[in-house]
């Protein structure tokens, strides 16, 4: 048996073991995901057991290094896991910006000191952590921010605000783009750094959003304190890191397009009736639905074209401005059509028959995904001047 | 016809406006919604509409009404869909009214119409059963006994249900080839009424008629025979949509052009943005044509036009496409602000997908556009 | 009887004895039409009997002043001349840019003696006219055209280059913006003058369009001369009069766009086949056409709108840059949805089994629509900073 | 299989880029086009893609081709899309050796593959007899008589008809209840084949077949059994177009970009337009898509994928769609340039059209997608 294969029967028998049984149903949505921190929401009690036990082998982040909390896998070996759970339908045990985003940074960016600080806390779920990066008066211009950082020779006290920060309300920590210095060009002089969120200087105000629920906050900082030694990178040189952490984000929205679900045009067969040769009988809404899985089915092949061309060194650059662009384009046309599809409880708002308004919410909620991590209109300003060299106006 | 508004239309129109704007415009939608009412109009201001004449504007002279016409009641609806205001405007009047008037006897219209035209009876339209509109499958039926009729089935997207008092069931009767129409009390035994929140924050409900019993005189007209009534009824219901879904669109368009005037990214008013300018053209140009498909079609029901099917499709078709560019341009256009709650944009797009569905969607009645013009 | 009902018997006794019966029958397009001028292309001998009868009662320009050389009809009569005509399918006698051009602005903006030279040759088709608007180096920006006039006391000289005239290698005479001032802004100093085309200093050069014909020429100016009386209004003040001309111009190639035809849906029911319930049998086809014949309709419902309610006080101010550019988009629409019903005879290019390719000219022919006169992104630059109030860049 | 090209696959690509620039570009095609001659390719450049291995590229090894699949093919293709090189490459080798492989018996590959593959006869598939592209329905004839057979019919769009010297012409057997495909050549008593000028400057031939006799060894393969052999072939000949409009596309699109690099209008270029911008940045998203949906496509023939169909109409439908909107495109952005014959853009927006066209267009393949996707 080779070493692959060995380590696949152990870790199915490990799984068989320890993963809960209610932990092995599919989470519905983002919300039945675990986010871990100082103050969990935890729908059931498993989900504690199962992070726990996968944190204790450093699943939770399995190609992180062992070192700062991880699995230590390479690729083939997480590759297995993935699999093995998939197996059992075994859920994430755990899912958070702090593996999502922050890590990665760290592990890019960070200290010695700093990647020992805080990547095991997040691999293990303890501390969860969100994003300060827009404010009020910097939407798609991130990079002309405000909040001030103030050197006070061992920590900053840091004055502004930001918005739309993720579930700042659930966080215990922030990582935050902060401006240290305004002298030079907008780019210049942006510095990123950690601070605890639960000081006197923070404040934070959820935002009610078109679809009810409020993922996002407006955060205040009036004299909130950031030690020095978080500071990551250089002062001054933050752009970077949230260049990096962009672009990344920017391919976790384009992925929300792409889940895979029952073909919209069959679902609608069924609903909305067919003729006798099996067409969908509405022939306009047969169209649009048919344009819409082409397009969806060819992204899908362009998503794994350009993973293949960049594995085999050919690569395109800039590519996640096309996949945000596509992705959440995609994304909007799919939840319009379900509407159309789905026709009356659709439109439903709250109550059991309307399954609280799923469906009508998922739509509301889609029409964001144009607009945070760099608007459509942005992306199209990126493929535009980085990709085709049109020139500046 | 000229297609043009007379001195008269457009005072009624200005009157309107200023009245939602100060009675029923988007902070009392967002009072009535937080406020968790199962009722989400305000019976009040209802009744100043109704004192204004509002329910009266298309009823015939002859039976309490106005005598205005449907291109009257257009313009008012036009406004109402500026403002989202909430009323039973369309689900007693546009709705209801016209079916009576089109399919009842005389002594019904008598009964009925001059109730509604005062404000007194609410009625509202039971006719969807499945997702979808699709009037040509009922599966609700009636059946004789005795003097009267027994009925069963169910019904959703009932408008404004809670609240009305008398529902105007579509069910196929035994022995009948077309559909008939029964006016059933709020109240009948065996009758569930089951209020359903909305995604506009209306009130729709569902209805389940379990062995309800009517008498021989709740049969609107005459028996399996209110087809041509039902789709004229239709046709005007959906072309006072289309009037409501202009004035929402041209509304959620005005205020996007003010937010591009004012707001600033990257050191420039948004406006300013050549790619934005080039969408809001294109947007102002398909307003336009919308504003003239629904005049032509409100027209044409006072005319009584021949081709009025064609036009209510092609009024419904355009202005479904249209208030889905709009209301979507809307939210993007005004980028994070417009996802918030507290935007008043959210109204708009919420409201628009409702109105659009009501009656038939861009889907049905573009298809409908192409069966009437003979492809 | 009514003064209008006797001017209808009169004028339908005098078509019924006038008319040639070849003029009888609807002209198949542009061609068929009789242009006039110095050198006419006459397909007929009839068309010039039926133009020169007409012109003999002014009813070639039916409201034009008789003075003039026009029939001095008012609103009414003229409705009634054109009722009468349809009423045995009579051609139009006569067509020019003289007619719908250069007679509009002359009667708005030329003095007495201007209107008296000009205006009866071209009611009598005795002279044929073009426009000299675009240059080489001023496409849609076409202010900034540089084609010098250099005072000579009574005359200007002329030199520079014109692009897109149209039948200038057909005309006798040309309308031709020229720059008299250059140290203004580009609005500025730009004169309208009249001048002759059979002069040595200019030379005529057709343009071979991607639809095979060349409606369109270069046209050089070589020291060419235009006699100082016949500038059009005052020096430098030319740009009012183009763009009174521009207005006109884009209202009628708008209008390309709604000739009456049969509905295209129900050809293509034809063509491609219908299913039981009557059809068209590709869905795909019949939505686009569906939507195709939606907008046509009630774009046509607008241009009727807009006109009414001008008529009624109300309008709307610079319609004309959306009958522009929706009217042109429509017609590329249909053509592209003609090629698609068409099928195989659309793509033909040549030869008696494809009427010489009519379809496939006709297609391309309509790719020029959005460009000439004003290119549809100019014309949504006009609504949205002239209608909607955005801001310049 | 990686959605990538090998090494090998990008020598091939590139040496096809460079000879195609050479010998058969835009240039020679004006010039075969203004010579007015009925044959629109170079037969010695012709003979110069068959002698570096283009005919053999995805015929068997076992019948004198080099074997190396259609993946091959495609990146040559796509390279003719580029530079509108007009050759036989399509209608002999894309469609016809297909269809002799597919459907042929041993014998009649080994008599016509190789001769296909050395460039020494050349077929063309008769298919099309109406307005559009309908393989269900055909009304071409065929009847035993003696040993033979005799056909009777017309077909039009015969691609490079006026050179063939075979044609396989599709047609109903008596007594079959699927298509047969017979050789006829071209000098056949009866057979009249018209020559068309197409608005490509490619040839393309209406046949007249009246009462054309054919021997036994004409019939190819079974007798009614030609259906799926033809369904592969046409997957497949589609596929390859969809290669050759990528090119086509991509060719305009950056000739385009190009111009809005250099074009100067109101004092600045006009490449700076966001508007213009925009819609560019638009398009090169779907190119990108248009580039991997043709990989895929190609890839699935070579590996004999199930889907094939499902891949085939995909990659037909997105890629008429795609090149439709570049080549409008092209026209609109290159403004009045664009529209002379001088300028080479018009060549791109009309080969466009029939390339769409041949073999089904959009409305044809999406249709087809939405009934192999069950709806």
């Amino acid at each position: 048996m080779s070493e692959l294969e060995q380590f696949r029967a152990e870790t199915r028998a490990w799984l068989e073991a320890n993963c809960p049984q209610s932990m092995r149903t599919p989470a519905r949505g983002f919300e039945d995901i675990y986010n871990g921190g100082r103050k969990p929401e935890i729908d059931h009690p498993d989900q504690k057991v199962w992070c726990d036990r996968m944190a204790e082998r450093g699943w939770t982040v399995p190609t992180w290094p062992k070192e700062y909390g991880g699995g230590g896998l390479n690729k083939e070996e997480a590759k297995v896991l993935a699999q093995e759970m998939a197996r059992i339908s075994a859920r994430r045990p755990l899912d958070s910006f702090g593996i999502s985003m922050l890590g990665p940074a760290l592990l890019q960016f960070g200290s010695e000191e700093q990647k020992k600080e805080h990547l095991p806390p997040i691999a293990r779920g303890e501390i969860r952590w969100c994003q300060g990066y827009s404010e009020p008066n910097a939407g798609s211009d991130l990079a002309s921010l405000a909040t001030r950082a103030e050197d006070q020779g061992d920590h900053y006290l840091i004055n502004g605000q930001k918005v739309w920060t993720s579930y700042a309300d659930k966080a215990d920590w922030i990582f935050c783009l902060v401006r240290t210095d305004s002298s030079g060009s907008k780019h210049e002089g942006i510095s990123f750094v950690l601070f605890d969120m639960d000081q006197p200087g923070v404040t934070v105000k959820p935002i009610k959003l078109i679809s009810g629920s409020s993922p996002f906050c407006e955060t205040f900082f009036d004299d909130a304190k950031a030690l020095k030694k978080n500071l990551i990178g250089e002062e001054g040189k933050g752009w970077t890191i949230a260049k990096y952490l962009l672009t990344h984000e920017r391919e976790m929205i384009s992925g929300f397009g792409t889940m895979s679900r029952e073909s919209l045009g069959q679902r609608a067969a069924k609903i909305v009736g067919a003729d006798a040769s099996g067409r969908l009988a509405n022939g306009v809404l047969r169209q649009n639905i048919a344009q819409y899985q082409l397009d969806a089915m060819v992204f899908g092949y362009t998503m794994a074209r350009i993973g293949d061309e960049a594995k085999a060194g050919q690569g395109l650059g800039p590519a996640s401005s096309i996949f945000k662009y596509y992705g959440t384009e995609l994304n909007k046309r799919r939840n319009e059509l379900n509407l159309a599809v789905q026709g009356e409880v659709a439109l439903g708002w709250d109550g059991d028959v309307y399954d609280g308004g799923q469906l009508s919410r998922d739509w509301l909620r889609s029409k964001g995904n144009s607009i945070e991590g760099g608007t459509t209109e942005v992306q199209l300003n990126i493929i535009a001047k980085r990709v085709l060299g049109l020139p500046d106006a | 016809m000229a297609l043009v508004l007379n001195e008269e239309q457009i005072m009624l129109k200005d009157s309107a406006a200023g009245f939602l704007a100060e009675k029923a415009a988007v902070p009392q939608l967002r009072a009535l919604r937080d406020s968790g009412s199962e009722t989400t109009f305000d019976a009040a201001v209802w009744r100043e509409m109704v004192e204004m004449g509002w329910a009266s504007i298309a009823i015939p002279e002859a039976f309490g009404g106005l005598g205005y016409g449907y291109t009257g009641l257009g313009l008012v609806l036009e406004q109402v869909g500026r403002h989202l205001s909430n009323s039973p405007l369309e689900s007693a009047v546009l709705v209801s009214a016209t079916l009576i008037n089109e399919l009842g006897s005389e002594a019904q219209k008598q009964q009925w119409l001059p109730a509604i035209a005062a404000g007194e009876t609410q009625f509202s339209l039971a006719l969807q059963e499945g997702a979808h509109h699709n009037p040509q499958q009922l599966a609700t039926t009636a059946r004789r006994e005795g003097e009267g009729y027994v009925l069963n089935g169910s019904k959703v997207l009932v408008l404004d249900a809670p609240s009305a008092q008398q529902f105007l069931v579509v069910a196929m009767l035994e022995g009948s080839e077309g559909p008939s129409v029964f006016a059933v009390p709020a109240d009948a035994a065996g009758l569930t009424v089951e209020s359903r929140a909305m995604v506009d924050s209306r009130a729709a409900g569902a209805l389940m008629l379990d062995n309800v019993s009517v008498g021989a005189d709740a049969l609107v007209g005459e028996a399996g025979a209110a087809g041509p009534a039902l789709e004229r009824t239709l046709d005007i219901a959906n072309i006072g949509l289309a009037a409501e879904l202009l004035g929402l669109s041209v509304e959620a368009f005005e205020r996007t052009v003010a937010y591009l005037q004012e707001r600033k990214q990257f050191g420039r008013i948004i406006g300013s943005f050549q790619g934005l300018q080039h969408r809001a053209a294109e947007l102002f140009a398909e307003l336009e044509l919308a504003r003239s498909i629904v005049l032509k079609a409100l027209q044409a029901i006072d005319e009584g036009a021949d081709n009025l099917p064609l036009l209510a499709s092609a009024a419904k078709a355009k202005l479904c496409e249209v208030a889905q560019r709009a209301s979507n341009e809307a939210v993007q256009m005004h980028g994070g602000i417009g996802m918030t709650d507290e935007c008043e944009i959210g109204f708009f797009i919420k409201r628009a997908r409702v109105a659009q569905h009501t009656f038939g969607d861009y889907n049905y009645h573009l298809d409908r556009f192409a069966q009437l013009g003979g492809f």
